[in-house]
C-alpha cells in the first residue's frame, strides 16, 4: 500500500465523476458542465502535479501499488517515463474541456433533428433556442462530458499502470469512450468510421495482450518488476514473437505505416476535441507501450531490432508526410501529419541512444501540444466557415489574426522550429540516431539519418502550404464576413501554444527527468549509446590556455602544411 | 457359430426397425417400431436379464409403442399417408447410415471387445437390482422420479388446449 | 573569462531586447499606433545601444563570455560571448537595422498591418543578434531559424498576393515552370530551400555534439580531443561542410540559392534587412565563426572544408552575377548582386582557410561583409523610395528619375560606385582588391581559376550596376511614369525619413572608402590579435611584397580594370544610350544566352520539376494507386471476406432439421476420424 | 437360463452398432415427425442393448440398472416428443419436420 | 450411504418439492383476480434463493469438500459441484425474476416456473455426479422440462419449431451418451466415474479404440448442448425460437451444465487414454469460435445473434477443457468464464425480454433508437455485449485473459497452445464487429417511433443485479477467479507444466 493516494485519485475522480457530469449537464447547461469537468480535470492534474513536483526534485520514481488479484498489483506509477505522457494528456483534457464548449454546442445544433446546416455559422449558442432543444443540447453536453472524462482516465491509466494487464486495461478503457465520442459527435460515416476506429484498434490491442500474456507467463509474474527482473527466463524463439506481437499491436496504435488504415478517418471525422486528444495523446501512447514494455522490460533483446524500428519510422515519416501533402480537407492533413510524427517517434525509439530515445519521448510532448493546437486550429475554422476544404478557404489571417498566429505556432511546433518544443524534442532525437549511426560507422544508418532529417522538410512543405491554403492568399467571396472565433477557442489554443514555447525554451521540464530515466534504463548496456559528455565547461584560468596551447602548436603545423 | 436364435431376432430387430422407418402407412410403422422392441426385448433375455427384458416389454411396447399409435390416430390421415423424402438427401442418410456402421462397427471389431469367450462371468442376480438401486442408486431413484414428474408436468401443459388461454404469446 | 549573467547584462540585451520588443509591441499596439512605430524603432535603438557598449572592448581586443544554465539533462548552457568579431557584427547589424527600422516609418507608413510589421522586424533583429553573440551552435540554430521565420513572415507579409506584390514577369515561364510568385509562395520557398540548408546544419551539429558533448564555440575549442575521434573516422571535413550547409542555404549561394530572388516580394525595408543586416549574412558570419576554428585544426586536413567553400563562393558569385545582367527588376538586380556578392565573402573565407596567412583573407572577406552590408542597405532602401515613387518594380517602368528624386539618385549612385567597386573612394573597392589580394597571395595550387573568376565577376558587377542607375536615373521618362502623371500621381522625391538612413549609409560607405586603406589595416590587426589570441593562428610573413597603400599590384590592376570595363560597357548602353541594348536580341547566340541568363540559368525549372512537380507525382501517385486503393481497401476487402464467409455459415445453416441431422450425425464420424488421426 | 454360449459380445455390439445406423438414417432421411421419434427410439434401445450385454459381459448389476434407468427416460422422452409433436399439429395441421423451417440463416 | 444434509441432496429436496408444489397448488385454486404468474414467479425466486442461499452457506462454512474427481457415491458435495451450482441458480433466480415481467399474462405459469425448477435441479446436480447414471438421469433431467419449455408459446409456430430441433437433437444425443456410457461400463464394469478411471488405468492396449469411440460419443452428446460445431445447428433456431427467457436459460444454464458434464466425463479421458484427443477438443474449440462469430457478422435478429455469439464463447471455454492436462489455470479459466458468461449472457437474453415485452419485436431493426426508448436496457446490454467481447475491465475481460494465458503457458508442452490463444483473441476481436453493430443500432440510429417505452420493474432489477455483476467483477475479479481455481478437480499432477504466476 501506498502511504499517499494522489495518484489513485488522479485517475479515478475523472471515472468517478463522469456520471455526475452527465448530470450536471443535463440539469443545469453546458456552461455548468464544461466548467465542472474542466474543475475535475483541474483538480486531477493539480493531484499529479503534487508527486511530479517530488520528481522534479529528484526522486526517481513515485509509486503506489495495492493489492490487486492473481495477476499482480494495482500499482500507479509516476516516474521519468511516464511523467511527460501523463502530464501532457491531463494538461490536454483540462484545457480542452474548455475548447469543447463552444464546438460541441455547434456540433450538437448541427446535429439536432430538424436544425438545418449552418443555422448559425460561428456562434453557438447564441442564438435563442426552444425548451426542447435547450434540453437536447444539454443533454448531449451532457453525455459528452461524462464520455469525456472517462476517455480522459483511460489514457491516464495507461500511462501510469504498473502491470501489464492493468496496461492493456486501461490501453482498451481508453477505446470505448473514444469509440462513442467518434460515433456521436463525429461528421461523416461517423459511424461506419467509428466501428472501424474501434476494430482496428482493438485488433491491434489483442495482439499486444498476447505479446503481454506471454511475457507475463514466462516471467512468472505480471507486474512490471518481476517482468524486468526475470527477462531472462523468457527463451529466445519467443521473445521474437512477443516483440513482434508488442510492435504490431502497438503499431496500429501508433498508426505506423501500412498500419494506418483507421487513423485518417477516425482523425479527420472525430469532433475536433477530440481530434485533439486521439491524434497526439491517445496514439503516442503506443510509443509509451514500445517504451515501457519493450525497451524497459526487455531491454536484451532492444539492440537486436532497433535498426527494423528505424527503417519502420523512416517509411512512416515520409509516408505520412507525403500523403498529407495530397489532402484537401485540413483534418485529413493533421491526420496523415500526426502517422508521420508517429514515424518520428518510431525513429528516435530505433535509434539505440539514450538521446534518441529521450528525444522520441519530448517528440510526445510536443506533438501533444502543436497537434492539438492544429486541430484546434481546424476546429476554429470549421466552427467560423463551416468548411474544412482548403480550397474554400483562403486569407483569413486577416480576419481570425489571433487563430492564425496561434496556429503558427503550432504548426512551428510540429515542424521542430524553435523556440518551440519541437526543436527541442527534434534535435535530440535526430541527434541520437546520428549518433548511432557515427559511432557504429553503419553507412545504412547514415543514410537513414539523411532522409529522416530530410522529411523535416516534408513536414515543414505540407505543414506551411496548409497554412497557406487557409490563412494567406485570396479571401473567397462568400468568407468575407468571417469572425474571430470565440475566447474559449482562441485562448486554450493560446495556452497550448505559450506551453510549447516555454517548453522550447526551458526544456529541463521534461527533457531532465526523461533522460535520467532512459539513462538509468539502460545503464547496464553499453551497445546503446548515453548522452555525450561535453568535457565540461573549461574553467577559464586553466582551460582556455591550454587551448590556447595547443591551437599555438596546430596553427603552426597549419602554417606548415602548405 | 452363431446361434440361430441370435440370428432370428437380430434380422426381426433389424428388419421391423427398417419397416417401422420405410413403411407407406405411419401406422404400420408403429407397430414395427413395437415389433423391434420386443426384438430387443429377446435380445435381453438370451442375455439373462430377464428383468430389463420385461421392463422392456411393459415401458416400450406398453407405452411407448402405444403412446405412438395414438399420436398417429390423433394427427389426420393425409399426413399419415404421404412418404415425402427427397432423393438426395435419402442417398446421402444411406451413405452416412453405412459409414457409421462401418466405422463404429470396425472400431469394436478391432477393438479388445472382440473376444472369443466373452460370457464367461455368471449371469448376476436379479435381486441386486433392486438392492443395487434402492443403495447406491438412491439418489438417482428420487431423480429419476423428478424427471419422470417433469415429463408428466411438460407433457400435460403442452397436451393441454389453448382454448381457455386467450392471450396472445408471441408477435413475430 | 566567464562572467555572470547580470555582469554582462549589455551583451544580453543585444539579443533580449528586440526580443522584448517584438512580445510587447502587439500590447502596445492595441493602445497607440504611433506609440507603437516609435517604440518599436526605440527597441532597435536600445540594442544598437546595448552593442555600441561593447565597441571599447572589442578594440581592446578582448572579449565577455558570459553562461547561464539551460538544458541541465545535457549538460548544455546558454551562452553569449562577444569577441571582436562577434561585436563588430552585432555593431553592424544593429545600427544598419536601427537605420532600416526608421526608414520603415516612412516607407510602410499607413499599412495597416503594421503591428506584424513591426514584430517581425524585431525578431528578425533578435534573431539575427542571437546568432552573431551566442556562444553555442545551439543557439545559434535558434537564432537561425528565427530569421527564417522572420524572413517567412517578412516576405510573405502582403499575404493577400495582390498582383503588384509579386515579383517576375508574369506570365513567363521557363521551361514550363512560372517564373512569376506571389508573397506567400515566396515566403514559402524561402522557408522551405533555407530548411534544406539547416537540416544540413544540424547534421554537422549532431555530428559534432556526438563526439564532443557541447556545442560551445570555446569548448569545442579547448578540448579537440572529439576532433581527433572524428578525424580518425573520416568524419571532420563532413561534419565541417554540413555546417557550411547551413550558411549555403541561408546565404543563398549555389545550389541553394533560388529563394533569394522570389524573397523581393516583401517590403523593400525587409529586403534591406534581409540583404544588409541579417539573414544572408547569418551564412557568412556562421563561417567566419567556424572558419578559424576549423583551421586551428587545419592538422587535421580540414583544408577540404576551406576549398568547398571558396568554390561555392566563387560559383554563386558568377552564376548571380550572370544571372543580374539581364533582370528588368530593380530589387531582383540586387538581389542578385547580394548573392553574387556573399559569393566573393565565401571565397574569401575558403580562400583564407587553404592560404598561408588565414588572417588576410579572413579580413578581406570579414571587411567585405561590412562594406556589402552599408551599400547594399542603402541601395536597397532607395530601391525602395523608387519603387514607393513609381509604384511599378520593372526598370522599364522608370527612367529619367534623376531630376524627380535628386537626393536618391545622388546617395543611390554612391553606393552602386561602391558595389561597382569605384576605385579608391568606395569600400567596395577595397573590400574586393583585399580578397583579390588575398586570393592571389593564397599560394592554394586553383588559385587562378578562383582570381580569374574573382575578376570576371567584378567586370560584371560594375557592368549591371550601372545599369540599374541607367535605366533607373538617366533617359527619358517612361510610358508608365506618364501614366502615372497623367492619373494625377506626382513623382517627387520621398520624405527625409526615408532618404536620410540610406543617405546615411552612402556616405558612412564613402568614408570608409576614403579612409580605406587605414580601415582595412585596422581591422586587419584587430583580427589579427583575436585569431591569435583566440584561436592561435599568427600571421606568416607575407608571400607578396605591397606596395601603394598596401595594395597588391595584380590584385589592384585587376580591380581597376575590372571597374572600368564594367562602367564603361554600362556607361555606354544605359547612360549615355550610345548603344540599343535591344541589339543582343538579333543575335542568335546573344539571344540564347540573355535568354539562358534570363531563366536563370533554368536553375528554378530544375528545382520546381525536381523538387516540387517530381515528388508531388510520385506522392500522387502513391496516393491514388496504394493509400487510396490498397490501404484504404483493406477495410472493405476485410469486411467482404467477413460477409461472404458469413453468408456462407448462414447458408449452410438451412432451417431444415434433417440437414442438421445429417451434419450431427457426419460430425460424429468426423470426430471419431479426429481422435483415431 | 436358455442362453446360448456361442454367441460372443461383439455380435450384441453390432447389432447395436447397426440399430443405430438404422436410426440415425431414419432422423437424416424421415420427414415425419413421429418417425423421427421412432428412430430415436431406435438408438435408445440400441444403447439399452449394449448395456445389457455388457452387464453380462462383466457380470456386474449396474449395467442392467442403468439400462432400467434409460428406458424409463426413453419413455419420459417420447411423451414429451409427442407433446411437442401434437402442438406442432396444431398449428401446422403437419408433422413433417423439414417444413418447419422458418428459422435459418 | 446418502448423506441428506449434503448440498446437492438439499437443493434437490428444496427446489424439487417447490417445483412439484407449484403445478399441484395451481391444480388446487381456480379463483381469479390473483395474478398467478406473479405469485409462482415469487414462489419460485423464493426457492431458488434459499436453494442458491444453501449453497453458498455450505460453501462460506467450508462444509464442502474441495475439488473432488472421484468419489465413491453418485453424488459428491465438493467446490466444482458447489460452483456450478451458485452459476447454474443464478441464471435460474435471474430468469425467474424476469419471467415476474416476461411471463405476465401468458400460458400455464404454474408448469412454467415448475419446470424451471426441476430443470434447474437437473443442472445442479449434473455438476455434483460422480456416477455416470446420476449424470444421465440429471442430464435429462435437465433436458426434458426444457424441451418443453422452448415450446411453450403453443400458439406461437417459431417456439414450436425451436423446440422441435432441439428436441431431436437432446433425444438423439441423449441415446449416443448412453451409448458412450455403456461402452465405458463395459470397458470397466462400473459407471462410477471414480471407479472407472482406476479400472482404466490398466486397461488392455486392445480396448483403445473403443474408448476413443466413447470419448468421441460423449463429445457428441455434451458437444451438442455445449453447442460444439459440427453439433451445433440445432442451437441459433433454437434459442432464437425459444421464449426469451427460456432462450437465456438454454443459453446460460443448459450450456453450462453441458460444460460441468464435460468436466466430470473429460476425467476419464485423461486417465484413460494418452492425451491426443486434447488436439480433437482444440480442433472443435477453434471451428466453434470462429463459426460461431462468422455466422454471427450477418444475422438481423438480437436473440439469433445472443445464439451463435454463445456458439463462439463455447469454443473459448473449450481452449480451457482442450488444455487441461497441460496447464493447471486453463480449467480454473474455464470455470470463470462460464460463471461469468452464464451472467453474460443472461443478461443478454433479459434484454431481449424486455424488449419484447417493451416492444413485441426481436430484429435488430426494431432495436433503432432502443437508448432513448429504454434506456436502461440498452445499456446493460451493452455492457453485457462488450463483456462478451472481452473489453475490459469487464468480467468477460479477464476471463478469457485467463484462457488465453492459459493456452500461452501451455506453449512449451504442446506446440499448438499459442495458436489456441491466437485464434481465441483474433476470433474475439472480430467478434465486437457484430456485438458493436448491435450498440450502433441502440446508440446512434433512430427508428420512426422514438417514444419512451416503460421498462418492466423485475427485469431492471435483474438487469441492474446483472450490471453490478459484470462491472464490480471486472474491477476485482480475484475472488471470482480464486474460487473458480479452487472448483477445479486437482489435476494438475497430470500436467507437467510449472505452476504460472496466477498460482492456485
Amino acid at each position: 500500500m501506498a502511504e499517499s493516494f494522489f495518484l489513485l485519485a488522479a485517475t479515478f475522480i475523472p471515472l468517478l465523476l463522469a456520471p455526475v457530469a452527465y448530470f450536471v449537464g443535463k440539469k443545469s447547461g453546458a456552461g455548468t458542465v464544461t466548467w465542472f469537468s474542466f474543475g475535475v480535470l483541474a483538480v486531477s492534474t493539480g493531484l499529479l502535479a503534487l508527486p511530479a513536483l517530488a520528481l522534479q526534485g529528484g526522486m526517481s520514481a513515485y509509486v503506489e501499488s495495492y493489492q490487486w488479484s492473481q495477476f499482480g498489483n494495482f500499482g500507479l506509477r509516476l516516474d521519468g517515463l511516464s511523467l511527460p505522457f501523463a502530464m501532457i494528456i491531463y494538461i490536454l483534457c483540462t484545457v480542452l474541456a474548455i475548447y469543447s464548449k463552444p464546438y460541441m454546442i455547434h456540433k450538437i445544433m448541427e446535429d439536432m433533428p430538424g436544425a438545418s446546416r449552418h443555422e448559425n455559422p460561428g456562434h453557438g449558442g447564441q442564438v435563442t433556442l426552444t425548451a426542447d432543444q435547450q434540453s437536447y443540447v444539454n443533454h448531449h453536453m451532457g453525455l459528452y462530458f461524462a464520455l469525456y472524462l472517462a476517455f480522459s482516465m483511460g489514457m491516464f491509466g495507461t500511462v501510469l499502470a504498473t502491470n501489464v494487464i492493468e496496461f492493456y486495461v486501461f490501453f482498451e478503457l481508453m477505446l470505448v469512450p473514444s469509440f462513442f465520442l467518434v460515433a456521436f459527435y463525429g461528421y461523416g460515416a461517423r459511424r461506419r468510421i467509428a466501428l472501424m476506429f474501434f476494430f482496428w484498434t482493438h485488433v491491434g490491442a489483442v495482439v499486444l495482450l498476447l505479446s503481454l500474456l506471454t511475457m507475463g507467463f514466462f516471467a512468472g509474474g505480471f507486474d512490471f518488476d518481476t517482468i524486468r527482473a526475470n527477462a531472462h527466463l523468457i527463451p529466445q524463439e519467443w521473445l521474437a514473437l512477443i516483440i513482434f506481437g508488442l510492435v504490431a499491436g502497438l503499431g496500429v496504435k501508433l498508426a505506423a505505416f501500412l498500419l494506418h488504415i483507421w487513423l485518417p478517418y477516425a482523425h479527420a471525422e472525430a469532433p475536433t476535441p477530440v481530434s485533439a486528444l486521439l491524434s497526439p495523446a491517445m496514439i503516442g501512447i503506443g510509443a509509451y507501450g514500445l517504451l515501457r514494455l519493450w525497451l524497459e522490460l526487455l531491454t536484451g533483446s532492444y539492440e537486436q531490432y532497433s535498426l527494423y524500428i528505424n527503417m519502420w519510422g523512416l517509411a512512416t515519416i515520409i509516408y505520412g508526410g507525403a500523403m498529407a501533402l495530397m489532402q484537401d480537407d485540413i483534418k485529413k492533413v493533421l491526420a496523415y501529419s500526426s502517422i508521420s510524427q508517429m514515424g518520428y517517434i518510431l525513429f528516435g525509439l530505433g535509434s539505440e541512444s539514450v538521446l534518441g530515445i529521450t528525444g522520441a519521448t519530448m517528440l510526445y510532448v510536443t506533438h501533444g501540444l502543436g497537434k492539438a493546437v492544429l486541430f484546434m486550429m481546424a476546429g476554429s475554422i470549421i466552427l467560423q466557415t463551416g468548411t474544412r476544404s482548403m480550397s474554400k478557404l483562403g486569407g483569413l489571417a486577416g480576419k481570425m489574426p489571433y487563430t492564425a498566429v496561434i496556429a503558427m505556432i503550432g504548426a512551428l511546433t510540429i515542424m521542430g522550429v524553435p523556440p518551440t518544443s519541437g526543436f527541442m524534442a527534434e534535435w535530440t532525437m535526430f541527434n541520437g540516431v546520428l549518433q548511432t549511426a557515427a559511432n557504429d560507422g553503419d553507412w545504412f544508418r547514415s543514410a537513414m539519418f539523411g532522409f529522416g532529417i530530410m522529411g523535416t522538410i516534408l513536414t515543414s512543405a505540407y505543414i506551411l502550404w496548409m497554412i497557406k491554403r487557409i490563412f494567406f492568399g485570396k479571401i473567397p467571396e462568400e468568407m468575407a464576413h468571417v469572425k474571430e472565433a470565440s475566447p474559449y477557442v482562441t485562448a486554450t489554443m493560446a495556452a497550448f501554444a505559450a506551453l510549447s514555447l516555454i517548453i522550447g525554451v526551458y526544456p529541463d521540464l521534461f527533457l531532465a527527468p526523461v533522460s535520467d530515466y532512459v539513462q538509468g534504463m539502460f545503464a547496464d548496456y553499453p551497445g546503446v549509446l548515453p548522452i555525450p559528455e561535453g568535457s565540461g565547461l573549461i574553467e577559464p584560468a586553466e582551460g582556455s590556455s591550454v587551448g590556447l596551447e595547443e591551437g599555438l602548436s596546430v596553427g603552426a603545423e597549419a602554417g606548415g602544411n602548405h | 457359430m452363431v446361434d440361430p436364435i441370435f440370428v432370428g431376432l437380430a434380422v426381426l430387430t433389424v428388419g421391423s426397425a427398417i419397416v417401422a422407418l420405410d413403411t407407406k402407412e405411419l401406422i404400420y410403422g408403429a407397430i414395427g417400431l413395437a415389433i423391434s422392441m420386443l426384438g430387443i426385448a429377446g435380445f435381453f433375455l438370451l442375455l439373462d436379464a430377464p428383468f430389463v427384458a420385461m421392463f422392456q416389454i411393459a415401458v416400450y411396447v406398453g407405452a411407448v409403442a402405444v403412446l405412438i399409435i395414438f399420436a398417429v390416430m390423433l394427427v389426420r390421415t393425409q399426413a399419415l399417408f404421404t412418404v415425402r423424402e427427397d432423393k438426395g438427401r435419402k442417398a446421402a442418410g444411406i451413405i452416412l447410415m453405412l459409414f457409421i456402421m462401418g466405422g463404429l462397427g470396425a472400431t469394436l471389431l478391432i477393438s479388445g471387445l472382440n473376444t472369443p469367450g466373452s460370457f464367461t462371468a455368471p449371469p448376476v442376480d436379479i435381486m441386486a437390482i433392486g438392492q443395487e438401486m434402492l443403495t447406491y442408486y438412491s439418489p438417482t431413484l428420487i431423480v429419476m422420479g423428478l424427471v419422470l414428474a417433469g415429463a408428466v408436468i411438460a407433457a400435460l401443459a403442452l397436451a393441454r388446449r389453448e382454448d381457455v388461454e386467450q392471450k396472445d404469446e408471441r408477435a413475430s | 573569462m566567464v562572467t555572470e549573467f547580470f555582469d554582462a547584462i549589455n551583451v544580453w540585451l543585444i539579443w533580449i531586447l528586440p526580443f522584448a520588443g517584438a512580445a510587447i509591441i502587439p500590447a502596445i499596439a492595441k493602445g497607440s499606433k504611433s506609440a507603437r512605430n516609435y517604440i518599436a524603432v526605440g527597441f532597435a535603438l536600445a540594442s544598437a545601444a546595448s552593442a555600441a557598449t561593447l565597441i571599447p572592448t572589442a578594440l581592446a581586443g578582448h572579449e565577455v563570455h558570459s553562461q547561464v544554465s539551460w538544458i541541465s539533462a545535457l549538460d548544455l548552457k546558454a551562452g553569449v560571448l562577444a569577441d571582436p568579431l562577434a561585436i563588430i557584427m552585432t555593431n553592424l547589424v544593429a545600427w544598419i537595422s536601427f537605420l532600416i527600422m526608421v526608414y520603415s516609418l516612412g516607407y510602410m507608413h499607413g499599412d495597416r498591418d503594421l503591428t506584424r510589421y513591426w514584430f517581425f522586424m524585431l525578431f528578425f533583429i533578435g534573431s539575427m543578434q542571437l546568432i552573431v553573440i551566442s556562444d553555442n551552435l545551439l543557439m545559434v540554430f535558434f537564432g537561425w531559424e528565427g530569421v527564417g521565420l522572420a524572413s517567412y513572415a517578412l516576405i510573405g507579409f502582403w499575404y493577400h498576393d495582390r498582383k503588384k506584390d509579386y515579383v517576375g514577369v508574369e506570365g513567363h515561364r521557363a521551361g514550363g515552370i512560372a517564373m512569376w510568385t506571389a508573397p506567400t509562395h515566396a515566403g514559402m520557398k524561402a522557408f522551405l530551400m533555407t530548411k534544406a540548408g539547416d537540416v544540413m546544419m544540424l547534421a554537422g551539429m549532431f555530428l559534432i555534439f556526438a563526439y564532443a558533448g557541447t556545442f560551445g564555440f570555446k569548448e569545442l575549442l579547448a578540448d579537440q580531443g572529439w576532433a581527433q575521434a572524428m578525424a580518425a573516422e573520416n568524419l571532420l571535413v563532413p561534419a565541417a561542410v554540413l555546417l557550411f550547409g547551413g550558411a549555403v542555404g541561408k546565404s543563398a549561394q549555389f545550389p541553394l540559392n533560388e529563394w533569394l530572388l522570389e524573397a523581393m516580394t516583401g517590403p523593400t525595408s525587409v529586403s534591406a534587412l534581409i540583404h544588409a543586416a541579417t539573414m544572408v549574412k547569418a551564412g557568412v558570419f556562421l563561417v567566419a565563426r567556424i572558419g578559424p576554428l576549423f583551421f586551428a585544426l587545419s592538422a587535421l586536413n580540414t583544408g577540404q572544408f576551406f576549398e568547398v567553400v571558396a568554390w561555392t563562393g566563387a560559383i554563386t558569385a558568377f552564376l548571380l552575377a550572370t544571372q543580374a545582367l539581364v533582370s528588368p527588376e530593380i530589387k531582383k538586380v540586387l538581389a542578385y548582386s547580394t548573392g553574387s556578392q556573399i559569393g566573393y565573402m565565401m571565397m574569401a573565407l575558403g580562400i583564407a582557410g587553404i592560404s598561408l596567412n588565414y588572417v588576410d583573407g579572413y579580413t578581406a572577406g570579414f571587411f567585405h561583409l561590412m562594406s556589402h552590408a552599408m551599400f547594399k542597405a542603402s541601395l536597397f532602401m532607395g530601391a525602395g523610395a523608387v519603387l514607393h515613387t513609381v509604384h511599378s518594380r520593372f526598370m522599364t517602368d522608370m527612367g529619367g528619375l534623376k531630376k524627380y528624386m535628386p537626393k536618391t539618385y545622388m546617395f543611390m549612385l554612391l553606393a552602386a560606385l561602391s558595389l561597382a567597386g569605384a576605385p579608391l573612394f568606395t569600400s567596395g573597392f577595397w573590400s574586393k582588391d583585399a580578397i583579390f589580394a588575398a586570393v592571389l597571395e593564397s599560394g592554394y595550387s586553383q588559385a587562378m581559376p578562383l582570381f580569374i573568376m574573382a575578376v570576371v565577376v567584378a567586370v560584371m558587377t560594375a557592368f549591371y550596376t550601372f545599369r540599374m542607375i541607367g535605366m533607373t536615373f538617366f533617359g527619358g521618362k517612361s510610358k508608365h511614369v506618364e501614366k502615372i502623371e497623367h492619373e494625377g500621381h506626382h513623382v517627387h522625391e520621398v520624405g527625409a525619413v526615408m532618404w536620410v538612413p540610406f543617405g546615411i549609409l552612402a556616405v558612412a560607405t564613402i568614408i570608409v572608402g576614403v579612409s580605406g586603406f587605414l580601415f582595412e589595416e585596422q581591422l586587419h590587426h584587430l583580427f589579427e590579435e583575436y585569431l591569435g589570441e583566440s584561436f592561435g593562428i599568427h600571421e606568416a610573413a607575407p608571400a607578396t611584397e605591397r606596395v601603394f597603400l598596401n595594395l597588391n599590384p595584380v590584385a589592384a590592376a585587376a580591380s581597376f580594370g575590372a571597374f572600368g570595363v564594367g562602367a564603361a560597357l554600362g556607361y555606354v548602353f544605359y547612360i549615355a544610350r550610345k548603344a540599343d541594348p535591344a541589339a543582343i536580341g538579333r543575335n542568335i547566340v546573344t539571344r540564347g544566352i540573355w535568354t539562358f541568363l534570363y531563366n536563370r540559368w533554368y536553375l528554378n525549372t530544375a528545382l520546381y520539376w525536381g523538387g516540387v512537380i517530381g515528388p508531388m507525382a510520385i506522392y500522387r501517385f502513391i496516393w491514388r494507386y496504394f493509400e487510396s486503393t490498397i490501404i484504404d481497401g483493406i477495410n472493405p476487402a476485410f469486411q467482404g471476406a467477413m460477409t461472404y464467409m458469413s453468408r456462407w455459415v448462414k447458408g449452410s445453416q438451412t432451417g431444415i432439421t434433417q440437414t442438421y441431422l445429417f451434419v450431427f450425425g457426419a460430425g460424429i464420424l468426423i470426430v471419431v476420424m479426429l481422435l483415431l488421426l | 437360463m436358455w442362453s446360448k454360449k456361442m454367441n460372443e459380445l461383439v455380435d450384441f455390439l453390432i447389432v447395436s452398432v447397426v440399430l443405430v445406423a438404422v436410426g440415425i438414417y431414419g432422423l437424416v432421411v424421415k420427414r415425419n415427425a413421429i418417425r423421427m421419434l421412432i428412430s430415436i427410439e431406435i438408438i435408445a434401445n440400441a444403447a439399452n442393448l449394449n448395456l445389457v450385454a455388457f452387464s453380462r459381459y462383466t457380470g456386474n448389476i449396474q449395467g442392467q440398472v442403468f439400462a432400467l434407468f434409460s428406458i424409463a427416460i426413453a419413455a419420459a422422452e417420447v411423451a414429451i416428443g409427442l407433446g411437442l409433436i401434437i402442438v406442432a399439429y396444431r398449428l401446422y395441421k403437419e408433422i413433417d419436420v423439414a417444413e418447419f423451417r422458418s428459422m435459418k440463416g | 450411504m446418502v448423506d441428506l444434509t449434503s448440498t446437492p441432496i438439499l437443493v434437490t429436496v428444496i427446489l424439487g418439492v417447490v417445483g412439484l408444489a407449484i403445478p399441484a397448488i395451481d391444480a388446487g385454486r381456480r379463483e381469479r383476480g390473483i395474478d398467478r404468474n406473479k405469485l409462482y414467479s415469487a414462489i419460485a425466486f423464493g426457492a431458488l434463493a434459499v436453494a442458491m442461499g444453501i449453497v453458498i452457506f455450505k460453501v462460506f462454512t467450508g462444509e464442502v469438500l474441495p475439488a473432488v474427481a472421484f468419489s465413491e457415491g453418485v453424488l459428491v458435495d465438493d467446490l466444482f459441484g458447489s460452483f456450478f451450482a451458485i452459476a447454474l441458480l443464478l441464471v435460474s433466480l435471474m430468469m425467474t425474476a424476469s419471467s415476474w415481467n416476461y411471463w405476465k399474462g401468458r400460458s400455464n405459469p404454474a408448469a412454467y416456473y415448475s419446470l424451471i425448477l426441476l430443470s434447474s435441479i437437473g443442472m445442479v446436480l449434473i455438476a455434483y455426479s460422480t456416477d455416470l447414471v446420476m449424470l444421465l438421469v440429471a442430464w435429462e433431467l435437465m433436458s426434458l422440462p426444457t424441451y418443453a419449455l422452448a415450446g411453450f408459446a403453443k400458439r406461437d409456430p417459431v417456439s414450436n419449431e425451436a423446440a422441435i430441433k432441439y428436441f431431436m437433437f437432446g433425444a438423439l444425443s441423449s441415446a449416443l451418451i448412453v451409448f458412450a456410457i455403456g461402452l465405458v461400463y463395459g470397458m470397466t464394469g462400473t459407471t462410477n466415474i471414480g471407479d472407472s478411471v482406476r479400472a482404466m488405468t490398466n486397461l488392455d492396449a486392445s480396448m483403445m479404440p473403443v474408448g476413443l469411440l466413447a470419448v468421441a460419443l460423449f463429445i457428441a452428446g455434451f458437444g451438442f448442448k455445449m453447442g460444439l460445431v459440427p453439433f451445433h445447428m440445432w442451437l441459433p433456431d433454437a434459442y432464437e425460437g425459444s421464449p426469451a427467457t427460456i432462450g437465456g436459460l438454454l443459453a446460460a444454464g443448459t450450456k453450462k451444465a453441458g460444460f460441468a458434464a464435460a468436466l466430470r466425463v473429460i476425467v476419464l479421458g485423461m486417465f484413460a487414454l494418452n492425451a491426443d484427443w486434447t488436439l480433437t477438443l482444440a480442433i472443435l474449440a477453434v471451428f466453434t469460435m470462429t463459426i460461431g462469430n462468422i455466422g454471427a457478422i450477418m444475422q438481423r435478429s438480437v436473440p439469433r445473434i445472443l445464439a451463435y455469439s454463445s456458439i463462439a464463447q463455447a469454443g473459448y471455454i473449450m481452449i480451457g477443457i482442450a488444455l487441461a492436462p497441460y496447464s493447471d489455470q486453463a480449467l480454473s479459466g474455464s470455470l470463470f468464464h462460464i460463471i461469468n458468461h452464464a451472467v453474460m449472457k443472461s443478461a443478454g437474453f433479459i434484454a431481449v425480454a424486455a424488449v419484447a415485452v417493451g416492444l413485441s419485436a426481436y430484429s435488430l431493426e426494431k432495436y433503432r433508437g432502443l437508448a432513448k426508448r429504454m434506456p436502461i436496457t440498452a445499456i446493460v446490454l451493452s455492457i453485457s455485449l462488450l463483456s462478451l467481447a472481452g473489453v475490459p475491465p469487464l468480467n468477460g475481460f479477464w476471463s478469457k485473459l485467463v484462457l488465453f494465458g492459459a493456452a500461452i503457458n501451455a506453449g512449451p508442452l504442446v506446440e499448438w497452445g499459442p495458436w489456441l490463444a491466437i485464434a481465441g483473441v483474433l476470433n474475439s476481436a472480430l467478434s465486437l464487429g457484430y456485438y458493436a453493430w448491435i450498440m450502433r443500432k441502440m446508440y446512434m440510429e433512430e427508428g420512426p417511433d422514438m417514444s419512451k417505452v416503460k421498462e418492466p420493474r423485475a427485469i431492471v432489477a435483474v438487469l441492474v443485479f446483472a450490471l453490478v455483476f459484470m462491472v464490480g467483477f471486472g474491477i476485482w475479479h480475484a475472488p471470482l477467479l480464486e474460487f473458480a481455481s479452487q472448483a477445479v478437480p486437482d489435476l494438475s499432477f497430470m500436467s507437467g507444466a510449472a505452476p504460472g504466476p496466477l498460482g492456485r
